[in-house]
């Protein structure tokens, strides 16, 4: 019950980028000390948006990009806080805290990694695939072409085959991500497979599923509303099963977000 | 301007704080999970989660939902029992520096009896503040708060298993704060403390279901100061024995807001969760006034009310 | 999408309305007021400013402060009397085409029925709504709104005086709203409404004194809005008479809330000052989600609460 | 009992200029349809700043100029409203309300006007001298030169002798301008002065004081906190004299801001 090693900061960054990408997505690049070293994929910062006056909570993003002293994050705008943020220009500041909470493994060997995005969920998974020792595919779905193209060009210059599904079809398969995802896993039965994933729980859920068929380990990153950030509130709680089988209530932002499947209990 | 440095340190109950910040219940874990961010050492007092005699697994997710300028939760007072915080948090409490208050809480009389008693002599704790007001249990826990004879009743059967100062929490709930209040001091308590949240709910309009797995939760925020002022003052003018004030602190004027009042101590509560510094920034706040106004002390400014 | 035009038109205790918004008692005046600025036909129904017996000067100033996400007020329930009311406004609000429910209070049990005995029988008159509950005076007001039994006695003598719908508006500090809300029911209401504000309290830190005339006011506005869910809730679940909710009404989605939560009809209060336009937009607001929702009408909707 | 004849609008209106002027003073000019038949000097609007979620009351501000269809006005940047009005772009919308009030009488004739104007209390008093039918003398007041020197030369291109006085004697006479103004009038004692004051309640008292010795009218703009602006939640009530000697309240937002000192009771 120490604090971590790794010391989060609490920050005034200033904006250093701020681009609309495609569909509701935007990119943000802070000035972050030190954050390339700090950072692991997985991990998240938490974000008071600013000129929002009424809301008291700050806003978990994951870490979409960390090199040197430059934070990157991937958003949509999907409420009050993401349109507010979308209003910061390149050189204010903005209060941020983070690295926060356990991120993805990276040391993994002798596996063929899948890393499987739902939506913003390519965020994490775009920076892991860089930092991870070893390639392999990544399935990355969405409702529509506007939410899949998002980093697919990085996933491939980073050398990972990239396959994508859309729920209408604009762009590759037709349907739920999970569909191409389970006939995949089912020809690459024999092989040592290992799942990343990041997106809602229905998608998290169903990996999870597909990993304990084939014994495979997942890890998963969970989206819960949060509070303090910081393990203090218990706000962001998930039901898992501890060491001994017995259930209790772990806290995302701080236990997680990335949980390995088989300690989840949904 | 200038002047000599305004006196800073208060004791309330027979605790000794450097300064009357404090930070409130529920929103500040067991302290460790601050330190990263937070010096501790500055803070006038840590207030701990609320604590029952075994562990509780509180209530399911969601449990906290954002509202115009607060929050509303329904932890369910979720805690890892009073062995397993003296056994797992209170050792690393113990290096920090600050007094330790543990907000205690039980189901009925009896265990509040038993947590009492389980704290007492404890080394590192400075404190008990009697949780009678949390909104998120059915367990009686609300008829203790809004109810002068059940609440005294609760806080005469610790006093008498403990030496440790006992702080009732009162609840905004309660039809006549001041009958509430002279009930806590009649009854052996060292100090009183408020307020807590207040009773709310929230609905998704799109699944037509409440936005909280326990439906009902309590109301937290800077929406809610103008009503813990208002509170404290009727507290206050009712009691001699010092108030801790609470609600909606987000800056120091919110905190002098309270002491003006007629609180002697004040706790920072959901703002720990906007922003972890908002203790230092009250405190520095709080000195900066002392300053400016030429006063010599906290204590000049707490109960300063005019008309 | 799309489907039939859905229902808008609701009937409370007897008063058609041709929508469930309504604008609340204090934050509208006599309607005249706003005439200006808003096609009074459009509401569901105007509650008037509350009206006593004999005029009535209200508070010194200041009587108004801003606080997050809200106001506290202390009018004082200034007023011109039943006379000054029937004389000087209700000939315009005759002309308008809306149900005006006169919102009324006395300081006595006796003054309560003479102003509900003078409006017996007054054309343009739909209803009363009997504030029980005002923060703002002292001689009892506040009783009447927290003691279930003196409540009961001012709606019952009220009951016998007059023929029209009886509205008793509920305080938000009552210790156990569905017991007041059975009170009320069993005393003859034709429906509650609720919430009125909740008692609160600014302090100028500058100069150390209170930023209203009268110390004490009353908190409005969205800052409040889940805790007067929380109390619709809960009334509504305790009575078979319609529930008026109100409490923080800024957008529809807030009404939506009100109404799932077992309100049959809703007022803006508070949000007439941000915006005069809030009441037809809350109304457009809530027809997009009937037909969103492919419902019927507003009737569906109304404590549709799921779990 | 009837609405007013001259019905104010509710509108959100388009930003056509926003300048930073001298102090903490700003300008800032609004499309408003035939806002200058409309608009009365001494009536003011409403307005809703922007970006200010956590706040739930509009602001009210002196109509300063009103030409055709700009509506503009004159500000002095001292809370949260203010601030977050200095942040709105030329473009951007503001909601606005106006015009509001019973202003100062326009039509006086055979008169020497006064005007005295204390810090924004410039702007309604810029907005008369224009439309007064007769010239006089100005005499405006402020903590230092930066609260007096605005408009000086409006009052001046209009016909008008300006007089100021500063508390710290950066500008034209040392402290309150009631010392010039109470020495002047005695001078013109025989004229037939009428009085037009618009400042802090202090400066009014004053004028009203001064206007009763001489027995000549003033015309005194209140600045009370306001709520609704349209006469409906009495929060903005001073007390005053009504024909019959009675004392009563008055609604500063739409009996007033203007009142004749002599209904004043302070
Ligand atoms: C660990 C983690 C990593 C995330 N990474 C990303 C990312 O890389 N890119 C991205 O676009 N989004 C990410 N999200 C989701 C992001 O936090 C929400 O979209 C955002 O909080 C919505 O805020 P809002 O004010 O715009 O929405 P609103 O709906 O107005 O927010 C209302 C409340 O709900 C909370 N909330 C709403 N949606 C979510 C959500 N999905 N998760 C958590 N809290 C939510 C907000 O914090 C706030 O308290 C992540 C969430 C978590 C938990
Ligand atoms: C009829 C009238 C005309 C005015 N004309 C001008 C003008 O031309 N130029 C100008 O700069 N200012 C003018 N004011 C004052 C202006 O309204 C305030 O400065 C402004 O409301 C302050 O808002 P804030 O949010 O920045 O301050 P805050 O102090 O943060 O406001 C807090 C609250 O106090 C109220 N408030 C604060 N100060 C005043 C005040 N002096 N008068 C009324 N309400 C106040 C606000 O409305 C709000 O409710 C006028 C006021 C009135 C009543
Ligand atoms: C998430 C959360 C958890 C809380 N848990 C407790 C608790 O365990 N015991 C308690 O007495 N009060 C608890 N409280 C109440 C706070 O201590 C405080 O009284 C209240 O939130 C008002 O202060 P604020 O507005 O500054 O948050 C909790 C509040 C919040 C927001
Ligand atoms: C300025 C003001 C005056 C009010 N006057 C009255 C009144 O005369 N009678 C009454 O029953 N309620 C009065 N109220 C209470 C409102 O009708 C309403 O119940 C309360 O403000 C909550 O709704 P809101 O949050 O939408 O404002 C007043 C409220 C305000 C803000
Ligand atoms: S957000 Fe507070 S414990 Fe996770
Ligand atoms: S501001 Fe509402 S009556 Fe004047």
């Amino acid at each position: 019950m120490q604090p971590r090693k790794q010391t989060p900061r609490l920050v005034r960054a200033r904006v250093r980028e701020h681009k609309a990408l495609r569909g509701d997505y935007r990119f943000l690049a802070l000035e972050f000390q030190a954050i390339g070293s700090l950072a692991q994929p997985g991990q998240f910062v938490h974000l008071r948006a600013p000129q929002l006056a009424a809301r008291v909570l700050r806003r978990p993003f994951s870490i979409y990009s960390a090199k040197g002293n430059r934070l990157g994050i991937l958003y949509k705008t999907v409420g009050q806080g993401t349109r507010a943020l979308a209003e910061v220009a390149v050189g204010e500041r903005v209060d941020v805290m983070g690295p926060l909470g356990r991120g993805f493994p990276t040391d993994r060997t002798g596996i063929v990694p899948v890393l499987v995005a739902g939506g913003y969920g390519v965020a994490p998974l775009s920076f892991l695939a860089g930092r991870l020792r070893v390639r392999g595919v990544v399935f990355v779905g969405g409702a529509s072409a506007r939410d899949v193209v998002l980093c697919v060009e990085d996933f491939r210059k980073l050398g990972w085959e990239v396959r994508t599904a859309t729920e209408d079809g604009s762009r590759g398969i037709k349907g739920l991500i999970t569909a191409p995802l389970d006939a995949w896993a089912r020809k690459n039965r024999s092989q040592p497979l290992e799942f990343f994933a990041c997106g809602p729980d229905g998608l998290l859920e169903a990996v999870g599923r597909l990993a304990a068929k084939g014994r495979w380990k997942a890890w998963l990153s969970l989206d819960k509303h949060m509070g303090c950030g910081l393990g203090a509130c218990l706000a962001c709680v998930q039901k898992v099963r501890d060491a001994s089988g017995k259930e209790t209530w772990a806290r995302v932002c701080r236990d997680g977000p990335v949980f390995e499947a088989a300690e989840i209990v949904w | 301007m200038a002047g000599a440095t305004p006196r800073m340190a208060v004791e309330i109950a027979g605790i000794r704080m450097r300064n009357p910040v404090m930070v409130a219940s529920g929103t500040f874990g067991y302290g460790v999970e601050f330190a990263d961010v937070l010096d501790l050492g500055r803070l006038g007092a840590i207030v701990v989660k609320g604590i029952r005699i075994e562990p509780w697994a509180g209530n399911r997710a969601p449990r906290m939902v954002e509202t115009p300028c607060g929050l509303v939760n329904a932890i369910g007072l979720q805690n890892p029992g009073a062995e397993g915080f003296i056994r797992d948090y209170l050792p690393f409490l113990r290096t920090q520096g600050v007094p330790v208050i543990v907000n205690v809480w039980g189901r009925t009389i009896e265990e509040y009896k038993r947590v009492a008693t389980r704290f007492d002599g404890v080394e590192g704790v400075s404190g008990l503040e009697l949780n009678i007001s949390c909104p998120n249990i059915k367990e009686g826990g609300i008829a203790f708060g809004t109810d002068p004879k059940m609440a005294g009743r609760v806080i005469a059967a610790a006093r008498k298993v403990t030496k440790l100062p006992l702080i009732p929490k009162l609840s905004p709930n309660a039809p006549d704060i001041a009958r509430m209040a002279r009930a806590a001091e009649d009854s052996g308590a060292d100090a009183i403390s408020l307020i807590n949240t207040i009773p709310a709910m929230v609905i998704n309009v799109e699944t037509r279901r409440p936005e909280l797995a326990n439906v009902v939760g309590g109301l937290s925020g800077p929406a809610i100061h103008p009503v813990a002022v208002r509170l404290v003052w009727e507290a206050a003018r009712a009691v001699k024995i010092p108030v801790i004030g609470m609600g909606g602190i987000a800056e120091a004027r919110d905190a002098i807001e309270l002491m003006i009042a007629g609180a002697s101590a004040v706790a920072v509560g959901t703002a720990n969760f906007t922003n972890p510094h908002t203790a230092p920034r009250v405190i520095d706040g709080i000195k900066d006034y002392l300053l400016r106004h030429r006063m010599r002390g906290v204590k000049q400014l707490v109960g300063s009310l005019g008309r």
